[in-house]
């Protein structure tokens, strides 16, 4: 029986001040919120990798499916296209989504599957103590990278947009509440809504201070406007000290990969049967 | 008893494998067992593909080293089987594309006065065969009405011309009334996998089990099944594990260099407990190796991938009849005992076609899964349970929270890092494998046939079973065949040889992999016959090879 | 000792029409271009992928290392830099890079390592019978999608633009001259350079006519212009019926990933030395 | 004889390691023997992290049940550790943090009034440490300046503060003058591999070998070595062999699920003879299971991991001296008959450190590479030879292209499917495996330890070894340890169990792999030790589980 405030009791080991937990409040705001929608709790899934980010899937008291690292999107896929009336919410690392499969992310923007994935994005290995990621800035000295990393980050709200990504968001785990508003935009949004979470990690990479001065929240843009989204997501590279801009910044509405497949209703002829049936054109 | 052979040759594109198929089409009307192997480069148009179709009058499943009938579409079909080729073969080709001996076609000339495609030149071949093996039209009328979904007028009015441009040069009597479906391997791992319940398939193309994803994507809309081609083998296998949580039935099918890459997955399934069925078709490795033959060389790769020990059920079937009933058991087991299962075949199984007896359908009932625990509110994944195996629940279910894990966890599916837990869940693993032990020792695991007094016997797995049944016949040898090779069944194994003294293993690979197991099972097996070079064993070579060492 | 001409006696098994042919020619000759520039032919190395388009490393008389499908790119990277003095191309196709391994090449690009990579863009995979691609159109009937896909394809042009890479071509088979002088451009880029070649598959698809009709040579455009390549990018999304752009799109000069490694010359000190120092500091 | 166990508790984050290092340094001063064993559960901060440092006047391997000195910088490393803590227990704690018997430091106030960070809480401790040990301070001085690398005077001070703070309890007396480097497994491994000629490391970080990737790009400035972390482990195992192809000696380092992803490139390796050497950390498996703790589950995956057959390295060090030096032979052998080698360890051995015998570096010459051809202009990366070793020559070489391919090939590299080619190139591979073997035969794949006329061993692999060597000593047994699985040294593993009746195997695995392995080569093993929590054994433990069986 899940608890009320869908919290479980497994002890929590994210080091003090980690932005996890306000990852954590805002997504199980945004799920109460689904529910108060109307939404059953049992009809959500979660699906996480394997990190810091990925230690919710133990705390959060709802279905969840504590996979391998990388692999969130594949596993949320086959869960969504088995049964569309799931809302299916993946949970992954910036180690996890953008480096070790990233394929997997370009490739659920491309299939546009309704679920949600949001990226815990701290911008370190955390879990593995503190080496680069794809999006550590320029420079970067981790534990593999000690005289500094040799590679620019690139830029994950770019890729989206070019993977075909119909809902596009970035929010920080230095803002709660607008954290927990584009979650539940995303969780709304029927097809692939991709949510980059500037997460503070506390321990090997606490950048709050740039979230703080740089962020801002956007206004008057346009998110049906695909122009004015690139450019927004240029603003910032993910390196430079530049204005980051946080809220929705693109969606679009287009079919989703499982509308594609029929949902099949209990045939009245037994498999057995259909399959002497099909042996009969062999012969 | 009646043996032919019929090679057709010619170059990729030309349709060879439905030229092949169609003749064993007219075998099966004539009331023959037949087997059609393919042979064909990895390429698209062009070089050298051939098929044996061979017909006899009792179950076969290898080909011969011999060539009653050939029909060639190139001069290559000729020029390089010179050595199948005796005084009694009968030989047609196409008098545009080939010099030669025999009696030549003008497949160009018909198929432009009737103004068909050049594929419609296969109803040509078989109508000229049909008349020089003196079969009648109408066995050829049946076939093309039977086999050709498109302009069977046109394609009968070809075969005739085809028919009327050859004479009868040697009779192929009639064997019997029954007729048989034909299908390949691939198609009745399909089948049997639908029986079992197959709700998904995931599936990244790579041969021979392509054609498999091509099947079941054909046949998607008349079974209850979807079917999905992502972005490679490492989203198959996780999307696979996905559909599984979400409690359908689900399998993948995949090749060696696919499996590599699912191992990782696999190991997810192993300690998560979510089942899923893997059909991987081994071909001629290491690596890209030769990717449109065959080989035996991955048994133990599969027996021992990913990291970690946990329960797996590993079959491999010989026959078409094993292809479909164990497709279909391994499907039910892995759901029952919430592992991993592999269905471990090759190119010539996948690939090959085969008469299918259809009264050997009977798929053991291996039984309901496990209901679930009766007070919802309380479930627990991974309950702890005196067989193992915990009750299996998929989400949506009302007041409970689903967690699987790949952490080492407990009962609830929540990581834990406690030596007693991790323990606990060990030793939990180390049941379910008893668990499924106790159901194949119920299945008949390990099958013997040939003479039964022998003191001899081939020793084999997967789909060199068929050739060595025939070639243990002319022997007089017993033949065994290990079907389940995880949970192993070694009181099954060590009943079959007994009174064997000389025990010769038969398999497509150096190193006796199967030998090997049994070693280590302490069941000693003497020589090791070996073929390497990617192609199967045939019925004469296997004859020669068993006359070096016995 | 290589051929004058470049070519094995491997013999040829391409369907006829193939556009790889056209490919072979246009990839040797601008190696000519390179040799006759006083490369040694010794120093050009070719990595393939699995597919039709491998082939070519059988047919192309230089080194070469005919690798496993989707993974030209970690193979080219580790050959240059191990040896920053070779030329390094990878022949990779679209199943190859686009879908197997997408990933590597992302961060080709966002590494920036100064190796070439040439993609076959046929847009269906070949060698294992026709199954739809990433830049399949929306709706393809291949083997494994008999009732037509339900993805539309990803635009690889805006994906390699938002990946950093920093020199983004598009060429085609049906313009030898044009797809031979992109790639020698591309062979002399320092940097990671990237060309998608829109190439015939006579067997599975051909869409000559589209090419012909739909294609342009790129004139008046300014490839310095970051904004214009993605503009030009998005003018064409490998699906519907629009004009296509041939030629350089876009190129940026920056820092290669290899530079960062100092060259080790030969130590004077043996390696037995060098580890006994380091264990007096763990004494 | 001395033997001193010191247990430092603390949370992630407080620097236990480092502590438990800092008093191995002390023991090592006072011319102990030492070893450390490190536990912590998968976290950044918080948790209970605790190191067991022990000393003794002999070579030793592994932690006892026991506690002389406890160093509590959290109260559950008292609270957890209760079954170790007897009367005689020294127990220190940081007053700021810990309640309870025994001597309390005021960590935190002096820190305060040096204004110093919290990390240097550790010298603070160890000078507590060595005075309630009887150590004299001027130790404490040398392994302070020694191996604290910043602020050495403050680190004294506080030391000194932390030395007077505690009276002495119970004295350590010296045992010896000599003092060797302590160092863990992973460097070790990185040493060895650096003294067989590596040019480049390769590797995505996984526990418990991600220490060795940070190892390695730490001291990549001071030797000639190109250390790259990629975005995953497909990406590492391929750039690896690009880097090998191009002349480099290359490794790279991973745990199960990273070698799941890795196998289809380690096939690759194989097929096209590129080298390369894994080092595979074992962690607790499946899956992700428990990654900061230890196992033994896959032996059998690296043995056969990837499809189809090709000669494969296999070495699995027990020690640190043994993997200093098999690391080293495992990439000269593997760049000499240019196979993939995998140095298969675990988390014991990766992370624990030991004191090191540098009079035991000596690595046996495996001999030179194969020469190159003579002609360049007909350089055949793939000619036939009677060994089965080709020359090997890397881009550029004039007048020559050299090509490697994952098909089969023929001599010259160029895809075949031809079946004589295909046949003649396994040969050549399977020549290769024997001149493997007979490179290997030629050093000592199978050590012997302990009382030589025995009639009962243990049989043991990997990090196990020290802790069999310490409890056989005790019972009179022998211990038979082979260190390379693959190629299998049968005979000199039946030499070593000649007159053993009772051969006990002892692995942290369930299914006995070891053992199984013996069964295969016909060498039965009686019982089966197993350990399958995570933990490594303990001398205590393994004493009393040997108990039950012999
Ligand atoms: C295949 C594989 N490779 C490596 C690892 C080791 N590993 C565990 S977590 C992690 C990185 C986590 O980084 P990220 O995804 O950014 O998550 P964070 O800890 O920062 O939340 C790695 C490399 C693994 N578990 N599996
Ligand atoms: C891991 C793996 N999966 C699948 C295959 C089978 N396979 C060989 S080539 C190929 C597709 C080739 O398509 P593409 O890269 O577009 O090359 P093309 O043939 O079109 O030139 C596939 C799926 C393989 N060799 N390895
Ligand atoms: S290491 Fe960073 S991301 Fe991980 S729990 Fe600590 S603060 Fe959070
Ligand atoms: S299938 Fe297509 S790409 Fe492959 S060789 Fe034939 S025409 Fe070329
Ligand atoms: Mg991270
Ligand atoms: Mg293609």
């Amino acid at each position: 029986m899940p608890s009320k405030d869908l919290i479980t009791t497994a002890q929590n080991t994210w080091c003090p001040g980690c932005g996890n937990f306000t990852l954590q409040f805002a997504l199980r705001n945004a799920i109460k919120g689904l529910v108060a929608d109307g939404v059953p709790l049992e009809n959500i899934v979660l699906v996480t990798g394997i990190g810091c980010h990925a230690k919710i899937g133990d705390y959060l008291d709802i279905n969840s499916f504590y996979s391998i690292h990388g692999r969130t999107i594949p596993v949320a896929t086959g869960i969504k296209l088995a049964n569309p009336d799931l809302t299916v919410i993946c949970c992954a690392g910036d180690g996890d989504a953008y480096a070790e499969g990233l394929d997997h992310l370009i490739f659920g923007a491309k299939r546009n599957t309704d679920i949600t994935v949001i990226v815990h994005n701290n911008r370190v290995y955390g879990l593995t103590t503190g080496q680069y990621t794809p999006t550590s800035p320029l420079g970067f000295r981790g534990r593999s990278t000690p005289q500094g990393t040799s590679e620019a980050p690139f830029n994950p709200i770019s890729l989206m947009l070019a993977s075909g990504a119909g809902f596009v968001a970035r929010s920080t785990t230095r803002k709660m509440p607008h954290l927990s508003g584009i979650i539940g935009q995303a969780l709304r949004h029927r097809g692939f809504s991709f949510v980059d979470v500037l997460q503070i990690c506390a321990s090997y990479f606490n950048v709050s201070e740039l979230y703080d001065r740089q962020g801002y929240e956007l206004s008057g843009h346009d998110p049906a406007d695909f122009q004015a989204a690139c450019r927004k997501a240029e603003e910032w590279d993910y390196n430079s000290d530049a204005p980051i801009a946080f809220g929705l910044l693109y969606k679009e509405e287009k079919p989703v990969f499982e509308e594609h497949f029929s949902r099949h209703s209990p045939s009245s002829v037994s498999r057995e049967e259909q399959i002497r049936a099909f042996l009969e054109t062999k012969r | 008893m009646n043996d032919i052979s019929v090679l057709t040759g010619g170059r990729a594109g030309d349709g060879i494998n439905s030229a092949g198929l169609l003749i064993a089409h007219l075998f099966n009307q004539m009331g023959y067992q037949t087997y059609m192997y393919f042979d064909y480069p990895s390429l698209i148009k062009g070089g050298h593909n051939f098929t044996i179709t061979r017909a006899a009058d009792k179950k076969i499943g290898a080909h011969r080293e011999r060539c009653d009938y050939l029909l060639a579409l190139s001069q290559d079909s000729i020029d390089l089987h010179r050595d199948l080729i005796t005084d009694d073969t009968v030989i047609l080709f196409d008098s545009g594309r080939v010099h030669g001996d025999g009696q030549g076609i003008a497949v160009g000339e018909i198929l432009k006065a009737e103004q068909a495609p050049a594929v419609m030149g296969n109803s040509c071949l078989i109508g000229a065969f049909a008349r020089a093996a003196g079969i009648p039209f109408d066995v050829v009328e049946t076939v093309i009405r039977r086999q050709i979904p498109k302009e069977r007028e046109k394609n009968l009015v070809i075969a005739r011309k085809g028919y009327d441009s050859v004479s009868e040069k040697r009779s192929i009597p009639r064997a019997g009334d029954t007729c048989c479906p034909l299908l390949n391997g691939n198609e009745l791992i399909g089948l049997g996998l639908l029986h079992g319940g197959l709700d998904a398939y995931v599936a990244y193309p790579m041969t021979p089990t392509s054609n498999l994803l091509h099947f079941l994507a054909g046949v998607a809309g008349s079974f209850p099944l979807t079917v999905i081609h992502p972005e490679n083998e490492i989203a198959v296998m996780l999307m696979a594990l996905g559909f599984s949580f979400a409690g359908k039935k689900t399998a993948v099918g995949t090749s060696g260099g696919g499996f590599c890459l699912m191992t990782e997955g696999f190991s997810l399934a192993g300690s998560s407990e979510v089942p899923v069925v893997v059909v991987m078709g081994q071909r001629t490795g290491p690596s890209t190796g030769l990717p449109t033959y065959t080989g035996q060389t991955d048994l133990r790769f599969v027996l021992h991938a990913g990291q970690g020990e946990f329960p797996r059920l590993v079959v491999a079937p010989g026959s078409p009849e094993q292809a479909y009933v164990w497709s279909s058991v391994a499907l039910s087991l892995a759901w029952k005992c919430q592992v991993p299962a592999v269905i471990l075949v090759d190119k010539t199984l996948c690939e090959g076609t085969y008469s299918f007896d259809d009264t050997a359908m009977t798929v053991p009932d291996t039984g309901d899964e496990p209901a679930p625990s009766p007070e919802a509110g309380q479930y627990r994944r991974y309950a702890i349970t005196e067989n193992g195996i915990s009750p299996m629940q998929f989400p949506p279910m009302k007041d409970a929270a689903i967690k699987v894990n790949s952490y080492a966890h407990d009962e609830a599916g929540i990581t834990t890092e406690k030596a007693d837990m991790v323990l606990l869940m060990t030793e939990k693993r180390q049941r379910k494998a008893q668990a499924l032990k106790y159901e194949t020792d119920s299945l008949e695991c390990v099958k013997t046939y040939g003479t039964s007094g022998a003191r001899t016997a081939l020793l084999c797995w997967g789909s060199t079973l068929l050739v060595c049944k025939e070639v243990a016949e002319r022997h007089g040898f017993r033949v065994v065949q290990p079907i389940v090779f995880s949970p192993f069944p070694e009181e099954q194994l060590r009943e079959a040889v007994a009174g064997i003294r000389n025990l010769i293993a038969v398999e497509e690979n150096a190193e006796g992999q199967l030998r090997l197991l049994c070693h280590q099972h302490g069941i000693p097996v003497g020589s090791h016959i070996a073929k390497l070079d990617g192609r199967p064993f045939s019925v004469e070579e296997l004859d020669a090879r068993l006359r070096e060492v016995s």
